[in-house]
């Protein structure tokens, strides 16, 4: 047989009926409908943070010692604080700062664990043991205490407390990721990538990395909202943002000592915390039912 | 099981010799200087030079690490700089109330967060979830100082129900373990949630489901105790850092644990307390993980240590 | 404001209801029981109530004998002789005399530094018992200050001192109150001593302090009962309590002087103008209005009005043309930027706020840098000279002793005191503020030393080396009918005469 | 025979360690111990035996995804055992794997084109864009795959069609010797026939070589030369495919094909229904490893294993039964 | 000779928020007791769906019952409230699984597990329960049952927790077991043991038996009759020597044609082309037609019947349809049955 017949039965081919990730996961926010409104909201944030310095009713720098600690009117909505200064503007002013704080810190946090992760997960062994054991250190370490120390130690100011909180969000990254690489580090795929030759670079970039992506990215859903509040509560111990920039947790943690009698000082920029971490919580809920319905850490 | 626990916490020894040394190293890198800062800022550099050896402060770090090591295996976690007390009184007065609010705060946030999460499985997708899930998710979206701080307002200050501060009768607990169990609570539901959803859509489930057996014996017969591993593991690291006391819930409340000593000891650059209470909390974390490792085998059939 | 919980009362903690026991609450926590040990006044607050000094002041800040019944000074103003009390006894037995206010005064000495109260000896050449109950003690240096400084040193008991006793554990002092339980962090029991000298005293059975750090909580304590004397009362607050009926409010004008240095060895702050324009651009009444919501006073010396040696100087007028002009003067009239440092309190953070928007006003760029107090002191100490310096402006304050006027400007303006040997973060160096300091601390008499400090502070004034802002009016709050608790300018509460009305 | 086979695999031995911690008793898993045999070039030898007995195992060894214990395996006359990643690596273009589950074995974010180009990059980084894409169209069209799918991912096929996509990707590089782990046991009856039929032609087309792992004998009967019957660890009969299925020595092999359900109704055995359970391989039997279930168990047969031997018919079979007759 | 199970018009969908794909699509059979009936077809074609509707099982999945009755001993489970049918549940009728392994509970011992529908069911008090179920054990060949019932799943082999997963079902007496590929994760050897537990149920307790699977040999082993599924409907029916010997659906034929067989020297098999259609996108007319090498023009516009011939076999096929015009049509039957 010169020409072997080689069978095609392609005479119809189905397609099967999953989508991309991505329709799955607007269907199923669709579905999710606290997910959904949390998305809008985290929109309109997003809004706020874009054009926050143009939609101020005030300057929110600017000082007036006549009208200090004002509860709340139809002129100034949320009040003025103990400068004066209207607390509605410096709380959209703010968003930007807050949430940058939260993003960059865990985007930080999340770069380093997920390398640690992958290393640690993959090569196993004396690697893994060793990685493992200083996150076991870090983690025992309570959170605040690492962030003074790492504030005393590089100073204060707004980088410093990103890096402190990025520091302490690395650990459990590095865990989440590690985990999921001892998983999928099983999965016959990557057996069949060494089969095919596939150097352990590759396969840890092109073929491991991609897999963790969805749980990464829900985890730093989950993880912003905490990282806003542990920014403020860095403020509260007096460790944060420089005092005079609007940030939430700066807002807040000056408030307090107005709370007997300006209660709006501590009310508002408590709630814009609160809206803003549930909103990013309820919506990283809703991103993990979708994407990863087997996180456990 | 015996043979099992004692090998684990002979491999605990190398792990605290090699926290110890980077506690060590850590606070000293803390810029800071005690005996300036007990000195006062009208004391001449000679006063503080006085105080700094007589402190022996003046040894090279190397050494002083290997004295307190030294203290260490004799049993001696040494004395504050400031109040020359020693740290395991220091410790031990604090231990206990910061033990039972850690208990208190996580027995609450478990046996609510584990109802609400068993409330938002089962209705899952229906307005009880929805209900679960905000209030769940609620306990972590407020930081804790805040929830604190309103807490004492409101409760405290206003209604007069419960104390805004000290421990002198148990009432003292009840708004610091609400304020640091809020998270937890959430938490734990959260992981509740997720897990007995995920459980109740296993083979097993349908096999008892085919059984005849009715939704509550499924869900609390079947269903929970699977759940169950997850939400302690949870519990479990929770209560390790309960333990080390929280800074701002202690600060707020004005209670007397183990976050509170930390930071005041820590603002002072007390080393021996700064030093011997971290290197307990690492072996309380250890512990706990070891116990809840412990326990995890008991719900997990399959994970029996022998 | 929110006063709507008067009656709380009825329910309230024990301190209400029972009047033989009074609850103090303040922020910092208690440090030390070594009477010879305490730095923060919160450490010699407490301690004043068991051990007690030769000396002790009246609430007008003036010196009236205690365990000592008079002194003498030797004409050449240095040998000091004090006459003390023949009928106290130490709670552990041991009699008080001439050889245990030596054995006090040597064991201080004898520390060379390491116990705090050695800074109140440092002229002393020797301490010799005269009497029974003399002792005279010996300066090398005449010291116009001294009698305000050994005055106030804690006696304990030579017994309890020479066995080296626990002092967080036991006490041994002659005071009202005996240590009873001493949780470190959580609260202070001190009991009533059968025995005291003075008969009728104390008044109460029991005290009990508490160090309280939030302020909201000791203030909703202070509402609820559960203290019945409460310090510091955030100014902010003071409202509120007032309009409580069972509370009642007293303000201390205090000796705590809030201030920003100025390095004025750096550029551009070595001008003399530059540091005038910036106090002229600075609205001492607005700060006293928006930082210390109007319990303070405007600042119109380095001194406050309350030390004995206070004189009062012209005050620099809010005047921003004046301010742009001076800056304008030194080559600035675009501004500049700086840094202010400060701690990392509440209360800092509102006054550095303050001074950063009045600065900005005549183009001075400033930036908070907050920083937790070891790493603060860190900062300001590491320098060893005005050149390495890196210190710009320094938010800070000064509380110092009502009738110690040197130690309310040696470390702070004399060059000898530049960091890390003293306060002076101003590096303020000026020869004849040197030597008017030195005079005034050596001179013979009262007149000599009021003269010599009065022009210090003009020269002070003039050469601004500060940013001068306001003192402190303290407020203070207790249970209405709590009797015989003050609090001195210095800071310091006293309560051997506390009762219940 | 021809004497030149591809594949000799000789005592090869692999233990897993199931002990956990430092100072735990060392237990290990037998999984494949002490197999030998060899392939001619061409010929598909399968391996058949049931869950557990250490056939994937096999696979990975030869295919050097684990490393041996002992024994040698020489691949075209090269001995491969104990060489390094990059020693393997050189052979990976000749000798290739198919897996058992298509869907796990294709990696879920990569689309069709880049899956089957990926072996071409590894083992020719210098292959231009355009021929990499000739090839790869011209492998997958071969594979019953058209060129409409490139730009698909993995699961926006079914399984036998996966399955193909698995197949396509081992043949891209071209091998000589391909081993398939169970290719079929995750698809339908009716699709299954349609990647045996696939399987058939290839190795026509190409001149393969192929190892074929299965648990299904009647597949097994079907796509075979030779065979080999494996029980806990061991290979315990050789043989090709019709002397083997006509008759069967080893009672095991006997039992395993009277356990095939039949699908002709109206053709009722006389079956051997095996008592028990099949052994916890991390605890197996001592001396012959299948005594506890055999019928035919002898006292010798608890306490030494047999050795395997050439019975008069070309089988190799290990057991004691045929001992006796040769001693 | 009446039926004991007799699903009618079965039809059931799986409903997610954008669509409603039905799996189940009209099914009707019925089993009679003391009968063996297989349920074959390939993977997705619903036997599975079929025999979760008839224990209404469904619940926990977004799968609900459209239409049809499922009559068991005359009564329509289908109208019974969710407490009725728990009492049916375990008791009258139960039901093994494919995976032994993840059907049972990895968490709560054997005896735990299997003592619960005892006790439930025949109100038998804890010792009885446990001494009961220890007999069960036995009868189903597990050696030692005592010590098996206090260990958990995963300490016993995929055979010894089927034959746990039997004991389990059968511990009622139930008249009426639905077995779901319950050999299908085993291995052949084990898989002999199994099928020949299950005859011998048939043959000592008279259990009527509704075995599905989707391998043909486990069929011709051990069932009377055959009832085989294609895309949601069956296709053909009747008794298994006679459904093996002569396949009247082209489907079922080419499934037979399809398996290798030992012994049968083919070089290629026989290869029914192309896939099972996706059932949220059915096409038109017969559902096998794009398969199917006799398709004939009306086959791809309308859909056959099921139709009952005189020898009694029912087939669903537009080559019959012509020649049997008397046949009986089984689909139309109403839901009121016979
Ligand atoms: N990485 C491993 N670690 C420990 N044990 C292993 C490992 N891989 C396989 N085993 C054990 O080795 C034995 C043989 O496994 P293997 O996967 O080769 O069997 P198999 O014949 O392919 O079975 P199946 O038909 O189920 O695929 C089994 O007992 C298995 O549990
Ligand atoms: N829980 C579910 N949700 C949505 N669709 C489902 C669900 N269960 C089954 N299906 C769909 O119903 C159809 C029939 O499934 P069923 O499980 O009955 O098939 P089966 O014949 O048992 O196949 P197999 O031989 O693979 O077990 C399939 O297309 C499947 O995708
Ligand atoms: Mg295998
Ligand atoms: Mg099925």
């Amino acid at each position: 047989m010169s020409e072997t017949q080689i069978t095609t039965d392609q005479t119809q081919f189905v397609e099967t009926k999953q989508d991309s990730n991505f329709k799955r996961l607007l269907r199923s926010f669709k579905k999710n409908k606290l997910a959904l409104y949390s998305l809008y909201v985290i929109i309109l944030l997003l809004l706020i943070v874009i054009f926050g310095p143009w939609i101020t009713p005030y300057d929110p720098q600017e000082a007036n010692y006549d009208s200090i600690l004002e509860a709340p009117s139809w002129q100034h909505l949320a009040g003025t604080d103990e400068f004066g200064k209207d607390v509605l503007s410096r709380l959209i002013v703010g968003a930007r700062l807050s949430l940058g704080v939260g993003v960059s810190a865990v985007l930080l946090g999340a770069v380093a664990g997920t390398i640690l992760g992958l290393i640690s997960g993959f090569f196993g062994k004396w690697v893994d043991r060793v990685i493992m054991r200083i996150c076991d250190i870090l983690f025992a370490f309570p959170d605040l205490v690492l962030a003074i120390a790492m504030v005393a130690i590089l100073g204060p100011g707004m980088k410093n407390v990103i890096i402190a909180i990025a520091f302490f969000s690395t650990p459990s990254f590095a865990r989440i990721v590690r985990g999921e690489t001892l998983e999928i580090k099983e999965r016959l795929f990557i057996e069949a990538e060494r089969s095919i030759g596939a150097k352990k670079s590759r396969i840890i970039l092109r073929h491991v990395f991609p897999q963790t992506i969805s749980t990464i990215i829900v985890y730093i859903t989950m993880n912003i909202g905490g990282a806003i509040i542990s920014a403020a509560s860095l403020s509260f111990l007096g460790l944060g943002a420089s005092p005079s920039s609007p940030e939430w947790g700066a807002m807040l943690s000056a408030s307090r000592d107005y709370i007997g009698h300006a209660f709006h000082l501590i009310f508002f920029p408590g709630l814009a915390v609160f809206i803003t971490v549930l909103v990013l919580n309820l919506f990283g809920d809703g991103l993990r039912d979708v994407l990863d319905p087997k996180t456990r850490d | 099981m015996g043979r099992y626990i004692i090998k684990r916490i002979i491999g605990l020894i190398p792990l605290l010799l090699a926290v110890s040394f980077l506690i060590f190293i850590f606070i000293h890198l803390i810029p800071g200087d005690p005996a300036r800062l007990m000195a006062g800022k009208d004391a001449t550099n000679d006063e503080v030079e006085a105080l700094r050896t007589y402190l022996g402060l003046d040894k090279p770090i190397l050494e002083q690490y290997f004295i307190y090591m030294k203290e260490l295996f004799q049993g001696d976690l040494g004395h504050s700089l400031r109040s020359n007390a020693p740290v395991t009184q220091l410790f031990g007065e604090r231990f206990l109330p910061s033990l039972q609010l850690s208990i208190l705060s996580i027995g609450w946030a478990m046996l609510i967060g584990i109802l609400l999460g068993v409330i938002s499985a089962v209705f899952r997708g229906r307005w009880p979830d929805y209900f679960g899930t905000i209030t769940a998710i609620s306990g972590i979206s407020v930081p804790n100082f805040w929830l604190g701080l309103v807490m004492i307002q409101l409760f405290a200050v206003q209604f007069n129900i419960f104390p805004a501060g000290g421990i002198e009768t148990w009432k003292g607990y009840v708004l610091p373990s609400f304020a640091l169990g809020a998270g937890i609570m959430a938490m734990i539901t959260r992981f509740t949630r997720s897990s007995l959803v995920q459980t109740l859509q296993e083979d097993f489930i349908r096999t008892a489901r085919s059984r005849g057996l009715g939704e509550r014996a499924i869900i609390f017969g079947h269903a929970l105790k699977k759940s169950m591993i997850t939400v302690l593991t949870i519990a479990g690291l929770q209560f390790g850092f309960l333990l080390g006391g929280s800074i701002v819930v202690e600060t707020v409340f004005s209670f007397p644990g183990m976050g509170r000593l930390l930071i005041d000891s820590i603002q002072f650059r007390d080393y021996p307390v700064v030093q011997s209470l971290l290197l307990i909390f690492s072996l309380e974390f250890i512990l706990v993980n070891l116990i809840v490792d412990i326990l995890y085998g008991f719900f997990n059939p399959k994970i029996r240590y022998n | 404001t929110s006063g709507s919980s008067d009656e709380g009362d009825s329910t309230g903690g024990d301190g209400a209801a029972d009047k033989s026991e009074v609850t103090i609450a303040f922020q910092e926590n208690i440090q030390t029981m070594d009477p010879h040990n305490g730095s923060a006044g919160i450490d010699n607050s407490v301690q004043y109530a068991i051990y007690e000094s030769m000396f002790t002041p009246d609430e007008d800040g003036e010196l009236q004998p205690l365990l000592a019944t008079d002194y003498e000074i030797s004409d050449d103003g240095l040998t000091y002789t004090f006459k003390l009390r023949d009928d106290v006894t130490f709670t552990d037995g041991a009699e008080f005399n001439a050889d245990a206010v030596k054995a006090n005064l040597d064991r201080i000495i004898d520390s060379e530094g390491s116990l705090n109260n050695y800074k109140s000896l440092r002229d002393v050449e020797k301490v010799e018992v005269a009497d029974d109950y003399e002792v005279e003690v010996t300066l090398n240096n005449i010291n116009s200050q001294f009698i305000n400084k050994i005055g106030m040193l804690r006696m304990a008991s030579p017994d309890a001192l020479e066995n080296d006793i626990d002092f967080g554990e036991e006490s041994a002092g002659t005071g009202p109150f005996v240590l009873e339980k001493w949780n470190h962090g959580d609260s202070l029991v001190a009991t009533k001593n059968e025995d005291y000298w003075e008969e009728d005293l104390p008044k109460v059975d029991k005290v009990t302090f508490k160090p309280i750090p939030e302020d909201g909580s000791r203030i909703a304590m202070l509402k609820t009962g559960e203290a019945d004397y409460i310090f510091p009362v955030p100014v902010n607050d003071v409202e509120s309590l007032e309009a409580e009926d069972n509370i009642e409010v007293s303000v201390v004008e205090s000796t705590y002087v809030n201030y920003a240095t100025i390095n004025t060895s750096k550029e551009p702050f070595n001008k003399k103008e530059v540091r005038q324009a910036m106090n002229y651009a600075l609205n001492q009444e607005d700060f006293v209005k928006v930082v210390k919501n109007g319990y303070g006073i405007v600042s119109d010396s380095a001194l406050p009005a309350t030390n004995n040696y206070y004189a009062a100087q012209e005050p620099y007028d809010y005047d921003l043309e004046k301010a742009k002009e001076l800056l304008a003067d030194a080559g600035y009239e675009d501004g500049f930027s700086t840094e202010i440092w400060g701690s990392d309190s509440s209360k800092d953070k509102r006054g550095m706020q303050f001074i950063q928007q009045q600065l900005g006003e005549i183009g001075i760029d400033v930036e908070i840098k907050q920083m937790e107090r070891g790493t603060l002191s860190d900062e300001i100490n590491k320098p060893e000279s005005a050149e390495d310096s890196e210190v710009e402006m320094w938010y800070v304050g000064w509380s110092s002793q009502v009738g110690d006027a040197d130690n309310a400007t040696n470390p702070l303006f004399s060059s000898s005191s530049f960091p890390p040997n003293g306060s002076n973060t101003a590096y303020y160096d000026n020869e004849k503020a040197d030597k008017l300091i030195e005079e005034g601390l050596h001179a013979k008499s009262e007149e000599e030393a009021a003269e010599k400090y009065a022009e210090l502070q003009e020269i002070l004034w003039d050469d601004a080396p500060w940013l001068f802002t306001a003192v402190d009016e303290e407020p203070t709050a207790m249970r209405k009918g709590l009797k015989g608790i003050w609090r001195s300018a210095d800071g310091n509460f006293y309560l051997r005469e506390v009762e219940w009305e | 025979m021809t004497s030149n086979p591809v594949l000799e695999i000789k005592h090869i031995k692999k233990y897993f360690k199931i002990s956990k911690g430092w100072f735990a008793e060392k237990k290990y898993v037998k999984a494949v111990d002490d197999v030998s045999f060899s392939i001619e070039k061409g010929r598909t030898a399968s391996i058949v035996g049931e869950s557990g007995c250490g056939k994937s195992t096999l696979a990975r060894l030869v295919n050097g995804l684990i490393e041996a214990d002992s024994g040698e395996i020489v691949f075209k006359g090269n001995d491969l055992t104990h060489k390094n990643e990059a020693v393997w690596r050189t052979f990976r273009q000749p000798m290739q794997m198919i897996f058992q589950d298509p869907y796990a074995s294709l990696s879920p974010q990569m689309k069709i084109k880049d899956l089957v180009a990926e072996p071409l990059l590894i083992h020719y980084p210098k292959m231009s864009k355009a021929e990499i894409e000739k090839i790869v169209k011209e492998t997958l069209d071969i594979c019953g795959i058209g060129s409409q799918h490139l730009s698909k991912y993995p699961h926006q096929f079914s399984g036998g069609q996966r399955q193909r996509i698995g197949i396509a990707r081992a043949l891209v590089l071209r091998p000589e010797l391909v081993i398939l782990d169970e290719p079929v046991s995750a698809l339908d009856v009716s699709v299954q026939a349609q990647i045996l039929n696939l399987l058939k032609d290839l190795q026509e087309k190409f001149d393969l070589t192929y190892l074929f792992i299965s648990h299904d004998l009647s597949v097994i009967d079907h796509i075979s030369d030779d065979v080999a019957v494996m029980y806990l660890g061991n290979i315990v009969e050789i043989s090709s495919r019709d002397t083997l299925f006509e008759s069967p020595k080893h009672p095991y092999t006997q039992a395993l094909l009277s356990s095939v359900p039949d699908k002709d109704p109206k053709l009722k055995r006389e079956r051997i229904i095996l008592k028990g359970e099949i052994p916890n391989a991390a605890n197996p039997p001592s001396g012959c490893k299948f005594h506890t279930r055999c019928p035919f168990a002898m006292n010798v047969c608890k306490e030494v294993a047999p050795v395997m031997q050439t019975l008069d018919n070309g089988t190799q079979v290990a057991c004691h039964l045929y001992q006796e007759n040769q001693s | 000779m009446t039926g004991l199970l007799e699903v009618n018009n079965l039809k059931t969908a799986f409903i997610s928020d954008d669509k409603t794909t039905q799996v189940v699509r009209g099914v009707s059979f019925a089993v009679n007791k003391g009968e063996i009936v297989g349920i074959v077809g390939e993977s997705g074609c619903g036997k599975s769906v079929t025999s979760l509707s008839i224990m209404r099982l469904l619940k926990g999945t977004s799968g609900t019952i459209q239409d049809g009755e499922v009559r068991f001993h005359d009564q329509n489970l289908l109208d019974l409230s969710e407490q009725k049918m728990r009492k049916i549940r375990g008791n009258s009728m139960s039901m093994i699984f494919q995976d032994p392994m993840t059907s049972l509970n990895p968490v709560l011992k054997i005896g735990r597990q299997l003592m619960q529908g005892i006790m439930l069911h025949l109100k038998y008090p804890k010792e009885k329960a446990r001494k009961y179920a220890v007999s069960m054990l036995e009868s189903v060949g597990i050696p030692r049952a005592e010590s098996i019932m206090n260990e958990y799943p995963h300490q016993l082999s995929g055979g010894m927790n089927q034959r746990v997963m039997i004991a389990m079902a059968m511990s009622c007496n139930p008249e009426l077991l639905i077995a779901d590929e319950p050999t299908t994760a085993l291995d052949v050897t084990i898989q002999a043991q199994i099928l020949e537990l299950m005859k011998e149920l048939r043959e000592k307790q008279n259990t009527t038996i509704l075995m599905i699977t989707h391998d043909l040999g486990v069929v011709s082993e051990v069932c009377d009759r055959v009832i085989v599924m294609y895309a949601g409907r069956v296709v053909e029916e009747g008794k298994t020597a006679e459904v093996f010997e002569n396949p009247k659906h082209p489907y079922t034929e080419g499934l037979i044609k399809s398996m290798p067989k030992i012994g049968q020297k083919q070089s290629r098999l026989y290869a029914i082309p192309g896939q099972v259609p996706d059932p949220a996108n059915m096409p038109k007319g017969c559902k096998f037609a794009a398969r199917c090498p006799h398709v004939m023009d009306i086959c791809t516009e309308k859909e056959p019947d099921l139709i009952k011939d005189e020898e009694g076999r029912k087939h669903r096929c537009w080559l019959y349809q012509g020649e049997y015009e008397g046949g009986e049509k089984v689909d139309v039957k109403s839901s009121t049955g016979n």
